[in-house]
């Protein structure tokens, strides 16, 4: 045998003196405080809004500002996101027909609010999605079609401003991929 | 109690002209029933509710705390939905041995309880080999958990019972020669006369008789621990290795019944340490409480289940700490080092009685000082730990 | 007027669980049945045991027959069964040779029966037995007691040999 | 094989002869870490061998490429690992980066190891974590993933997700670090240093946590070398081998930091304990970077000025990454048009996975948990 006494009892004393240690941690976390966070009945504040602002919940559209460009369409690598906008022949305008997002699809990658001009496509901290057909998951955010947003120098409809104004600082903040930093792109 | 008590209605006519014997019969099973429902049964329920909060707290979680008044009535709710959930029988297992093993793990947890005593009156029957029967009947459990695994029809559960087999019947061996040393002191196995013959002061307690018993403790504990089949020798049931052991295949109320065992289990494991080593239900002679029984046997009963909860809840926490071992790790422990020490013990105590037969109060006093003093120690550690983490405290149990 | 009294119809019941699941071990097909009634057998035997007040016996025979010995068998068949094919069954001697044991068997009971003196003891209260029993095995019977501990520890011996694996050391 | 301590050759050739017994463990089994399946052989405890089967987890990420474009797959690439995402975020802009020829400034390439670094303190601090849960401790788990958790705020606030991030593009960053963003970080590495004495305390330290891993599975570097392993994995065997330091990409030559190899503190060089000890020592080592970035992180934009529709020239490129679960390979074909050609991951798990039938053998079948785990395999990162 090798060892022999001395490590028989060394052993004893090793597993001994270590449970002690590991005893004496656990025992040390019975007068810690939890870090439970008891969602979603039993909370100071909805976690919604505890959320950090770059936070990408379910998406949602702003048509007041929609430009319909198109550009989030294009950038969305699953295809959740149909528009259709058509040029009125009569009045000359963009129409939005239909902008629908399917959420049950979305994937939740933001890379469509990183292309769009004014942050009208934007994340929510919301995520509560759970739904019981996939049919209620499809955002709709057309209800009839409306004229698509046409940018102003200077946006002096008070209904839309302060929108876009949200929009503005979203794209300032989240989806401007230089950041606060300001670069060239 | 309960004879005169079931004489006495006789005598005055109340149960007519029903045989001495059938009423023993009748009185018998309803005072088991009534233990077995009023206390076997919550014992094991509140004790898996404790259990999910002992564990929540030392994993900076909360645990149950919704159903009734901080969760208290969790294993409640448990319950039920175990009983109203449908059981499924596997299509190649044994479905009359499947059914069987349950019942016989129950029936050898229960019957164990006849001679758990709770205070110098509060037992059930205080049989004079009281300790040999506790060991005995709760070896009818391994023999359940064996066909559990058998009667499934699954690989897993079948490990599952050959390893609860393997490791109890190693370690009844050591937990033996433990239980025997203390024994060899008090020279009776009747759960009562152990207790007797020590006192309320821990210097009067067998574990710090001698350092022989001072080891033997620990002995009995761990090997107390393998047959209760608890980390760190869960592994019949290791949920890592073998999905679930020998409970792989059952569900809803039989499922219910392992469950029950396992966590009523623990109650017993630690009645017996507290009987053998502990002081049992010893208590301080006050003046005025000696003369009154009522108060007497509720301050014993309330200090005999305070001490053995005390040890159902270190056993949590010890579950809560330390891995488990391997099969190989486990049959070493048993038989290269809690065999020999066990014998060591078993000798030295045999000497030390024969010598001292009286005990010998400057040992005693020695290793009550020593116990203390680990206790001093181990709390230094503690503090050691919440100082260096910084983490934020809260001393209420609740939240 | 005699008391009715339980004790025949709890002795009778004892009785007939182990003799019926004495029947169990020896006719099933399934090897584990036989086990699960050898269980039935020896916790009966332990019952009566106990109506003879002796319950020192009674208790060992559930710790050492049940906690160890059947633990042991249910172990091996565990071990050695193929857990799809449960019928492996005890093989049976023949018709004759069992016949004629049993013949023999049950010739030698009825004479003991026969010829037994039966006085019948008024049973009290149970008495405790263990000193009793530790007096005769330590004063009266201690050749015998020295015998079988010498025979469990050839035994034990005997079993480490045979389940031994060859162990080569490597590197300790 | 190992019994109770000491390595010993066990001669079966004669004797009694047992059964062997086919087990399946998965794909639905409680520590395979996925969706994994083992058809284990097995004499009782002891394992005559563990066959792995991959492919329950198998969706296609790579054919995806061709059809989604350079800038679309990047949120693919969270899902090939989804335990360290910013690391094939990473072998992603890397791959496409080198086709397209793009400089990603300095300040997007430390935004990129920043984040990286803490992605690799959270999958280490898995593995461990689940590796001890394997084991059969309960509560080593919670704490190693509430660290993990607060490392998963801190990602969510810098990209907004906690899983999947999508935080890299190609030519940089997504988002520059928000405001406050190093104090925050740095308050929770020395909380986190602390929490890491304890868990030494708790679990590293423990002597039965130690038998359990001591000389279970251990690999010689000639047979790392020969089963392709890497990453933490091969660096415990003793090899101190690193892409970060030894094919240096990003802004790791500027970095300071040591590559921990295995030493065999518990029993054999490259056993399991060896590759648990080495994760712990990494994430120390990750610590170490975090600071030093946060020292050295120039002023500037994270990202460089890249066309919507990517069209890289034609061309094939393979570039690596030290992932958490070590030498992750990207290779990509470009055949001038707006969609990869083809583009193929070798990751760290799919390495480790080959091993096990190997390293199985004659284990107990306890330990072949300790071993899925020590290795840590993802299993989706071993099918993509």
């Amino acid at each position: 045998m090798v060892g022999g006494f001395n490590a028989y009892f060394s052993n004893i004393f090793e597993v001994a003196s270590t449970v002690f240690e590991g005893m004496a941690v656990t025992f040390s976390h019975f007068v810690r405080k939890p870090t439970t966070i008891q969602y979603p009945d039993r909370m100071a504040i909805r976690v919604q809004d505890t959320l950090p602002y770059r936070y990408r919940g379910i998406l949602e559209v702003d048509l007041e500002i929609c430009t319909g460009c198109l550009a989030c369409e294009r950038a969305c690598p699953i295809d959740c996101i149909v528009i259709d906008a058509k040029k009125d022949k009569s009045t000359k305008k963009m129409m939005l027909n239909r902008f629908d997002i399917d959420i049950a699809k979305c994937m939740y990658c933001g890379l469509c609010s990183e292309p769009c001009p004014t942050g009208s496509i934007h994340h929510t901290p919301e995520f509560e999605g759970a739904d019981f057909s996939l049919e209620s998951m499809m955002r709709r955010f057309v209800k009839q079609p409306v004229a698509a947003y046409k940018p102003k120098k200077v946006e002096d409809d008070p209904e839309v401003a302060p929108i876009l104004e949200r929009g503005m600082r979203y794209l300032d903040e989240f989806a401007d991929p230089a950041g606060k930093t300001g670069t060239d792109s | 109690m309960l004879q005169q008590f079931l004489d006495s209605l006789i005598a005055d006519g109340t149960l007519g002209g029903m045989p001495r014997d059938v009423a023993y019969l009748i009185g018998m099973l309803g005072a088991g029933a009534l233990v077995v429902f009023g206390f076997v049964l919550n014992i094991s329920g509140v004790t898996t509710f404790v259990e999910r909060r002992v564990w929540a707290r030392i994993q900076s979680r909360i645990g149950p705390n919704r159903v009734g008044p901080q969760g208290i009535l969790q294993w409640l709710a448990d319950g039920i939905k175990l009983l109203m959930k449908e059981e499924a029988i596997p299509f190649a297992a044994d479905s009359a041995l499947f059914k069987l093993a349950p019942f016989v793990v129950t029936v050898g947890f229960i019957t164990a309880f006849v001679a758990v005593p709770f205070s110098s009156a509060l037992v059930i029957a205080d049989l004079n080999l009281g300790i040999l029967y506790i060991t005995s009947m709760t070896s009818l459990v391994v023999v359940g958990i064996m066909i559990a695994g058998w009667a499934s029809n699954n690989k897993w559960s079948l490990i599952g019972g050959i390893r609860a087999a393997a490791q109890i019947v190693s370690y009844e061996i050591p937990a033996a020669l433990s239980i025997f040393t203390v024994i060899l002191i008090t020279g009776t196995l009747s759960m009562q006369g152990i207790i007797q013959q020590q006192g309320w002061g821990p210097w009067d307690w067998f574990i710090f008789h001698s350092p022989f018993t001072f080891v033997g403790f620990f002995i009995t504990f761990v090997s107390l621990l393998a047959e209760g089949n608890r980390t760190p020798f869960d592994l019949p049931e290791a949920e890592s290795e073998l999905v679930a052991g020998f409970v792989t295949e059952y569900s809803g109320a039989r499922y219910l019944f392992f469950f029950l065992v396992e966590w009523g289990n623990l109650y017993v494991i630690s009645a017996i340490l507290v009987t053998l080593f502990l002081g049992g239900w010893q208590v301080p002679m006050i003046p005025g409480l000696a003369e009154s029984p009522f108060w007497l046997n509720l301050t014993q009963a309330v200090t005999f289940i305070v001490k053995s909860y005390a040890g159902v809840i270190t056993m949590m926490w010890i579950r809560a700490t330390l891995p488990r071992v391997r099969v190989d790790q486990l049959m070493s422990t048993c038989w290269k080092y809690l065999l020999p020490i066990a014998f060591v013990n078993f000798m030295g105590t045999a000497l030390w009685v024969l010598i001292w037969p009286e005990g010998f109060r400057f040992a005693e006093l020695a290793l009550t000082l020593l116990g203390f003093s680990m206790v001093v120690y181990f709390f230094y550690r503690v503090v050691f730990h919440l100082r260096r983490s910084g983490a934020e405290l809260t001393f209420s149990p609740l939240s | 007027m005699t008391e009715f009294s339980m004790f025949p119809v709890v002795f009778y019941l004892m009785a007939a669980i182990t003799v019926g699941s004495a029947f169990g071990v020896a006719f099933t097909n399934n090897i584990f049945y036989s086990a699960i009634a050898l269980m039935f057998t020896l916790l009966g035997a332990a019952g009566l045991y106990v109506m003879l007040a002796a319950d020192f016996v009674a208790v060992v025979q559930v710790f050492v027959y049940v906690g160890g010995i059947l633990v042991l068998t249910l172990f091996a068949i565990n071990l050695t069964s193929r857990i799809g094919d449960v019928s492996v069954s005890n093989r049976s001697l023949g018709r004759f040779p069992s016949f004629l044991v049993l013949g023999l068997i049950g010739y030698s009971m009825v004479r003991a029966i026969r010829t037994a003196a039966w006085n019948v003891v008024e049973v009290g209260d149970p008495v405790p037995t263990i000193e009793a029993i530790g007096d005769a095995f330590l004063t009266q019977y201690i050749l015998p007691f020295e015998l079988a501990s010498l025979v469990l520890l050839a035994a034990l011996v005997g079993a480490v040999v045979l389940s031994r694996k060859e162990l080569k050391e490597v590197r300790g | 094989m190992s019994i109770a301590g000491f390595e010993v050759e066990v001669d079966r050739g004669r004797g009694l002869e047992t059964e062997e017994m086919t087990l399946n463990m998965g794909p639905q089994h409680p520590s395979t870490h996925g969706v994994l399946r083992f058809v284990v052989k097995a004499d009782g405890e002891i394992m005559r061998r563990a066959i792995p089967d991959v492919g329950y987890l198998h969706r296609s990420i790579e054919k995806i490429s061709e059809k989604v474009g350079y800038h679309g797959f990047m949120p693919y690439t969270d899902r090939v690992d989804y335990v360290a995402a910013m690391f094939c975020n990473q072998g992603w802009g890397m791959v496409t980066e080198k086709l397209a020829d793009i400089e990603v400034p300095k300040r997007g390439e430390y935004c990129r190891v920043i984040a990286a670094e803490l992605n690799r303190i959270s999958s280490h601090l898995l593995s461990v974590g689940t590796m001890i849960l394997d084991i059969g401790a309960i509560t080593p788990f919670f704490h190693a993933f509430r660290e993990r958790e607060k490392i998963n705020d801190l990602l969510e606030e810098l990209c907004g997700a906690r899983l999947t991030y999508n935080y890299m593009r190609i030519g940089g960053v997504a988002w520059d670090l928000p405001p406050g963003y190093e104090e925050k970080v740095l308050a929770f590495l020395s909380q986190f240093d602390r929490m890491l004495e304890e868990y030494d305390d708790l679990v590293t330290s423990n002597k039965l946590f130690r038998a359990r891993c001591s000389g279970v599975a251990a690999i010689s570097p000639a047979d790392a070398a020969a089963y392709n392993l890497v990453g933490p994995n091969l660096r415990a065997c003793g090899v101190r081998y690193d892409v970060r330091r030894d094919e240096p990409y990003s802004v790791y030559p500027e970095l300071e930091f040591d590559v921990p190899v295995g030493t065999g503190s518990a029993g054999a060089v490259g056993d399991s304990f060896d590759r648990y000890l080495v994760r712990i020592l990494e994430i120390k080592e990750s610590i170490k970077i975090l600071r030093q970035c946060f020292q050295q992180i120039p002023d500037g934009p994270v990202v460089a000025k890249v066309p919507r529709k990517l069209k890289p020239p034609a061309g094939d490129v393979q570039i690596r990454v030290e992932s958490a679960r070590g030498d992750m390979s990207w290779y990509a074909v470009s055949d001038g048009s707006e969609f990869p050609y083809r583009c193929k991951v070798r990751t760290g798990s799919f390495a480790a996975m080959g091993m096990i039938e190997e390293l199985s053998k004659g284990l107990m079948l306890a330990d072949l948990v300790t071993v899925i785990a020590s290795l840590d395999i993802v299993a989706p990162e071993v099918d993509r």
